[in-house]
């Protein structure tokens, strides 16, 4: 399954991938597993996920083409 | 929630003073209103361990971004009485000095202009995704984070 | 309290948009400042019985007020981390859509602003003798009670 | 004793002396029983006085050339 990423911020100057193509993903929680794994300065980080542009409050199945957004700490205003 | 309906609050660059005041006197028509609530966020120069802040570069995820200031948006009009709602925050590189969010609320009467103004201000810190870069004087920089 | 640090608040008319943008220009080259809280009074058509206000008149016991919008600016400075303060006032004949009320808080932080800018609009309209006469269309008028 | 008023707001609408020449009032007290007596619109408002530009929170001696403000409620803003 391809999942197309989003990253913004500080996630953006270590998690420069666009893409990522697995089958061993199938939902929120275990991408964020993943992600982790392969970047350890992710879990410094109180990130929150979007799906297809939604803020994810809770786990939700992934399905092939979803778009991911990684974001950091917002910091606007 | 339909797409139409969705306003764009993002500015390239800094807020001017001259758009503010246009923004005012926008106003001078609508006899309803009795009070204006402003909230205008600054660029500091922050010191932080010797280092100082000369500017903020401002990203967003735009969509969601929008999506979710819609949704304050109607939050807020629902709980007070309000004439008018006005919302700008500037991406790209803001510099010291500079304005780089407008919050703009009127009625009829000043308690619900300013207590309407404040809760904007906070949900818009708290939950739009938008990310601030301070980038010092020596060229290097830090993210920022809303306390 | 010397009567040189009193500060005058009084203008003669309506506040213009230009004076509230110059205002707030002025304040780019404070670098500490990190956010602006903004009050404007408007003069509202209100709708009396059948009449409508077409303008409001304002006079003040100038001199007691100022001493008392004094007292107020020290107790604000004392309570709250203050970068600047300013408040004008309208006096004579303010026609509806136009401004009569300007106060103008910044602080490094947002908060201090937001707070002192409310309490000094709650205290300015309780404490400081001025009065509105609302002038109806028909010529005839009600003075105005401050809640 | 000479005593110096002014009026204003509504209250300028029916006072319109400048000044209250009598020997029967010694403080502001007795001044306002006086001014009721006088103008008997005064009951029904809210009025404050300022004795030479302080506003009077409690009964004040009045010497002769002090300047009173007689102030209906505020509403200024």
């Amino acid at each position: 399954m391809e999942i197309n990423i989003l990253s913004f911020g500080k996630i953006a100057e270590f998690i420069t991938i666009n893409r990522l193509d697995t089958d061993e993903i199938f939902d929120t929680d275990g991408l964020k597993q993943q992600l982790e794994k392969t970047y350890p300065q992710l879990k410094e980080i109180k990130y929150k996920l979007a799906l297809n542009k939604q803020i994810v409050q809770k786990n939700i199945e992934l399905l092939p083409g979803d778009v991911v957004a990684i974001m950091p700490p917002f910091s606007g205003g | 929630m339909t797409d139409k309906k969705i306003k764009n609050i993002f500015v390239e660059g800094a807020i001017s003073t001259s758009f503010i005041a246009d923004s005012i006197a926008k106003h001078s028509s609508k006899k309803e209103i009795g009070g204006h609530s402003i909230f205008l966020g600054q660029v500091r120069a922050d010191d932080i361990d010797g280092k100082v802040v000369s500017a903020i570069d401002y990203t967003a995820y735009q969509e969601t971004a929008l999506a979710q200031m819609h949704e304050i948006r109607e939050a807020i009009f629902n709980k007070y009485p309000l004439t008018c709602m006005h919302v700008y925050q500037s991406l790209g590189t803001i510099k010291v000095g500079e304005i780089c969010l407008f919050v703009f609320t009127s009625s009829a009467h000043r308690k619900p202009a300013i207590a309407a103004c404040e809760e904007i201000v906070e949900r818009l810190k708290a939950e739009l995704p938008i990310w601030g870069k301070e980038i010092f004087e020596d060229g290097t920089h830090q993210w920022k984070e809303n306390k």
